[in-house]
């Protein structure tokens, strides 16, 4: 799959349209357990991001939040790939790959909503889910910096021959950054265990990824200048992600080195609560919203032969799952006062002076 | 005169100055197309034209280079880092290239750049999205350091900012976008280096910033009514510092409190104390107290982020138990 | 006993730990094959090998992104940052993300890396590349921040660094590299957190950091000559930072003097000041006084760099002023 | 011209040489009068750093200094192409650079010796050269930000349409630091005037940069990633530099926008004033010491009919100047001490307080 891009003009959303371009079924050899438990991941993110919409609009979520709807695939075809000791970067669009990685439903609602019980006891908020005990090693607000961060745990993983993978996400803005040029080139110097998953959604914030970056496709142009394969994959094809991860992370875990990775995919919102992104061309929108990675897999999965009773009954299932999730957050008690000097040291407390 | 939120204040008072000076270029990431992020630049490419307002890529170093560079040469730029927590990703550009040119160079070149940024909490989003970080430029020699309370002073602020010949850092406060004020019609041109007193008093002198200011005004009207009659400056720049008129109040009232926002290790307040206790120490009638953000970062929780920066409360009960 | 350079004591110190603990390792811009452009790590690429000790390209994010992704997963390293300067290249990982990845995690993970970095003037190179930048980290919360003066302490204090769970940041000082003095035998673990009164008096404290201790004492005995009898204090680490030693030496001698190599504003001697007007105000016989690098960038000729500096002479002068 | 690579030996010194690999003369239609003016520049610059280093030796330089002793045809090739009002950027190896856009012997040696006749009245030393009168924008002593600050002064000329374009030299190590990624994205972004002239001399400081670097070529196998044509020349060469400045500066007189090219040279000395330089195989410094740039085109020139005796007044006419410059220079003032105190602000002065 690829996309074409243009000059760039001011009136980004008279822009010409860049729509996906579906190749169908990649006819890929999979196990059915392995493609219904793809559906089963694709369902539980959109429906946990549709809910923390929600609870955004009822207020109940305060800040920010920048949700994956309509990038799913990408993380639900990574997790399912990835192996429970692997590694997880994420940046603060990160509900989706927190989950991915095993955190539960409610830690995650609970943590938007700022319980106690939230992940990070409402400390972190939406932007930085973190579970360093399910190898989720955090979520970044900050961009670049993270995929330094990647680096160590992969060295970490390599000085151990623990045969840990680290897997980072990041978006195609992100590209541009001098933390992303230092991360790359140390990876490969080093043959770190790593995989760089650049989700490139077209869009930084508000502004067209190709209208101010040098290159067409913003991380496979950029892989050669680390001595790795370009290489972009469709990234609302849950079969073509999961086939994609599987194949990069044993790379990795051969001790073959790090690997750079562009899935193309598109939000189907705005880049954060509050954007109506009046900035991208209706007609750019309504193609891939026909695109969705979720209605192309059920398809999928319908013209395989799986019974639209055996995909409502998932669907209705993680909908009660996210149901109960959302009770269980909204029942989280608030966090205690106190806990704002916890934790700053590894003594638990925060004092400066001894 | 006509109601003005800060938000709207903002693109005022660039476009007064693109208006004035043909040469003036403002960039930044979304600053054009999307009017900002906080759309605090909305309609300055419709009338500037893509030529001086630019959209960026992620690029902080770059966006600073590049504003430093056409500085160097005469041109004057208004360079936008989204969030000032950001500072950091370009802080080599800040406080190592931006802040010591002109001295390097022994006076060769100026550089006339105002870096306008989104400073402070309140929003709830986190420790990496609400930082105060103006002592991280204070402590820069080198670098103005402006950030203004009210719509009126970010126009008159910054007209006199982009006026200015040496670097500025503009700290816009979030959570003042949304507050309003009359601001009078035409252009508006302040002066840096000028606290301004907002509320006089006897019993104590409290300096506040940003957002610390109308919470310390609500704290001084509280005191009153406790019998204590408060004193309270808008320091309004922090480099130059108007030290005169804060060591005049201290002067008079015999007491300093400080109230900042951001966390307490080497704040500005800690500098305006180690100033009196040694300009004006004789003039002290009790210790100095400083009220700050503790020590820590910012937590996300609306519950916790409140009880972490400094609240009109704090303020209160910190103030009367120095009475006690 | 042996007598040993500071320079030497930064390997001897490093080695001591590798050897002590397997697991940790060290990183940075010429370290292992060179030995370090400062020669303050040769010898540990011969002992601890190519995987522990690890020459990085010029990528100060990368090499701290690294440090601090290992330490994540336990795994303790110290990173070189060559020049203090160049905290400000990877600023973000130092105060965005090191700093606040335990908290912004609640504890989930621990950052147990030492940055190492040669700080401080004297060596007229320029304004990039000898400023005192120790308030840059005791700024922001979640760092610890330690400064040797002596060989002895180079050791045991990088020991408590590299044995500290939490991320410190241990400032090397160029202009001390050079200087020697007898070290015990054996392994030296020492404690962060306590300050050293290293000359004691009854009229005056002065503290003093680094390069500024040996400064301090020769001029405390030149006042001594003139019948001020000043104590002098090594704050030695500025987080935590030791303020029972300070509170206490001033409740005795009723005057405080801090002296800092950092320029004036928002400098580590500002908090001291501030925090010794608030809480041992009543024991103030005289005004606090901040001797410091003026709030200028450093010029690079000898005598130039000389005048700007701390000197044993301006204290001197300066202290003997405030008598006056 | 190109350099083979090796995966990296820690015993840096045994590591196989990287050898020159000379082509000979490019037959290049130059005038005689331009192959003399080159010569004269490779002179100056040669004569002007062993005086430094002399002067260093004698303790007269404080500090540090890099010098560019064996480098020279680069910034001597480059020099004789710009234009008096074009912008020059360099490194703390800047010596070379600030002579070749035209600043005086005097004022240079002046300010090494940190006189009040220096470039900068001694503020700023061996490592911050600057003339902005002439264009020499400033010499820079932490790696990576100046190519940012060369995007700004050709951005100012894009604005003014001055035709006036920016040069911008930097090293092979400083091919890894995130500020030149950001700094060629945004130039070709912005299709600004400006040259990035990379001068490899295989080292970073002590470490090889091959050896810290994820592709051979640091500079010119990342020029994709920026839209940038690769361009490798020999930095040893002065003909093929100065046809090759003259073609890149053309280019982006013409609005054609930014280029990126990769001078491979060698250090004949130390990366600074203590080093011994022992981590580099005795015959890769032999090899390039007979490659020596002054010995190439001295040969040339007899080659192509110019007399010795020419060539021999040459070198004295530059050895009378530097004799002269070094007296001047030390003849120079002591800064006054209250200098400290000036030029912060563009008022003249340092207040921190109104
Ligand atoms: C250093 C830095 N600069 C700017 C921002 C503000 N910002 C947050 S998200 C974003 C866009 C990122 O775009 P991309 O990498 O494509 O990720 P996406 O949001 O599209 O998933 C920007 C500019 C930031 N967080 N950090
Ligand atoms: C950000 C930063 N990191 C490290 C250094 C220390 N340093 C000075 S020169 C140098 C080597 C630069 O190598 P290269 O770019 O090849 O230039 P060369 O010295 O070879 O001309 C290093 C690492 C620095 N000045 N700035
Ligand atoms: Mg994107
Ligand atoms: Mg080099």
């Amino acid at each position: 799959m690829s996309i074409s891009t243009d000059e760039g003009r001011y009136d980004y959303a008279t822009r010409p349209v860049r729509a996906p371009r579906p190749e169908g079924d990649p006819g890929l050899d999979l196990r059915d357990e392995t493609r219904l438990s793809l559906y089963t991941r694709l369902q539980e993110l959109r429906q946990v991001e549709k809910r923390a919409y929600d609870l955004f609009m009822q207020n109940l979520v305060k800040g920010t939040s920048h949700l994956s709807l309509g990038m799913e695939a990408i993380s639900a075809g990574f997790g399912e790939a990835l192996r429970p000791d692997d590694y997880v970067f994420a940046t603060y669009r990160g509900h989706a790959h927190t989950l991915s990685k095993g955190s539960s439903m409610d830690s995650v609602l609970a943590e938007l909503l700022g319980r106690a019980n939230g992940l990070m006891g409402g400390k972190g908020g939406s932007m930085h889910l973190s579970d360093a005990d399910r190898g989720m090693m955090g979520s970044y607000a900050i961009i670049g910096a993270h995929l330094t961060l990647a680096n160590g745990t992969a060295w970490s993983a390599q000085l151990r021959n623990s045969g840990q993978v680290t897997v980072c996400f990041f978006g195609d803005g992100t590209t541009n950054i001098g933390a992303f040029h230092e991360a790359l080139n140390l990876a490969k110097v080093w043959n770190l265990p790593v995989v760089f998953v650049c989700e490139n959604n077209l869009y930084m914030e508000y502004t067209p990824i190709d209208y101010i970056t040098a290159v067409a496709n913003p991380a496979a142009d950029r892989a050669s200048a680390y001595g790795l394969e370009p290489m972009i994959i469709d990234g609302n094809d849950v079969d073509v992600v999961y086939d994609t991860a599987r194949k990069l992370l044993e790379r990795a875990r051969q001790g073959e080195g790090p690997s750079l990775v562009e899935a193309i995919t598109y939000r189907s919102g705005g880049h954060s609560r509050a954007d109506p992104a009046k900035y991208r061309p209706p007609a750019e929108v309504e193609a891939w919203k026909e695109y969705d990675p979720i209605i192309v897999y059920h398809q999928r999965l319908l013209d395989r032969g799986f019974s639209e009773s055996t995909l409502t009954e998932i669907s209705n299932r993680v909908a009660d799952q996210v149901d109960r999730a959302t009770a269980a957050a909204k029942a989280g008690a608030q966090p205690p006062l106190e806990s704002i000097f916890t934790e700053l040291w590894a003594d638990g407390g925060s004092a400066w002076r001894s | 005169m006509a109601e003005l939120t800060y938000r709207d204040a903002v693109a005022r008072g660039i476009a007064q100055e693109m208006r004035r000076d043909p040469n003036l270029v403002f960039l930044g990431e979304d600053v054009a197309a999307a009017g900002g992020v906080f759309k605090t630049t909305v309609g300055l490419l419709e009338e500037f034209g893509p030529d001086r307002v630019r959209d960026t890529p992620i690029s902080e170093q770059a966006i600073l280079g590049a504003a430093a560079g056409a500085a160097m040469t005469g041109v004057p730029v208004i360079a936008e880092i989204m969030f000032s927590d950001f500072l950091a990703v370009c802080f080599d550009l800040v406080a190592n290239e931006i802040a010591k040119l002109r001295y390097m160079t022994d006076g060769q070149v100026s550089v006339p750049i105002v870096i306008r940024t989104a400073n402070g909490g309140g929003s709830r989003f986190g420790a990496q999205h609400s930082q105060s970080v103006e002592n991280w430029c204070m402590m820069i020699p080198g670098l103005k350091v402006v950030a203004p309370s009210t719509a009126t002073d970010v126009i008159g602020l910054l007209a006199a900012s982009i006026r200015d010949p040496d670097p500025v850092v503009f700290f816009e406060h979030k959570s003042l976008m949304a507050t309003k004020e009359d601001v009078p019609d035409g252009d508006i041109v302040d002066e840096l280096g000028k606290a301004r007193v907002v509320r006089e008093g006897s019993d104590v002198t409290i300096v506040a910033l940003a957002l610390m200011v109308p919470r310390a005004v609500a704290a001084a009207e509280r005191l009153g009514e406790q019998g204590i009659s408060a004193e309270v400056i808008d320091a309004r720049t922090l480099v130059p510092l108007d030290t005169g008129t804060i060591l005049s109040s201290v002067e008079r009232t015999g007491r300093l409190v400080t109230v900042e926002e951001n966390p307490r290790l080497c704040g500005w307040g800690a500098e305006v104390a180690s100033l009196v206790a040694h300009e004006v120490f004789w003039s002290l009638d009790a210790p100095i107290v400083r009220i700050t953000t503790p020590h820590i970062p910012l937590p996300a929780a609306d519950i916790l982020e409140d009880e972490t920066i400094p609240s009109v409360d704090r303020i209160v009960e910190t103030v009367l138990g120095e009475w006690a």
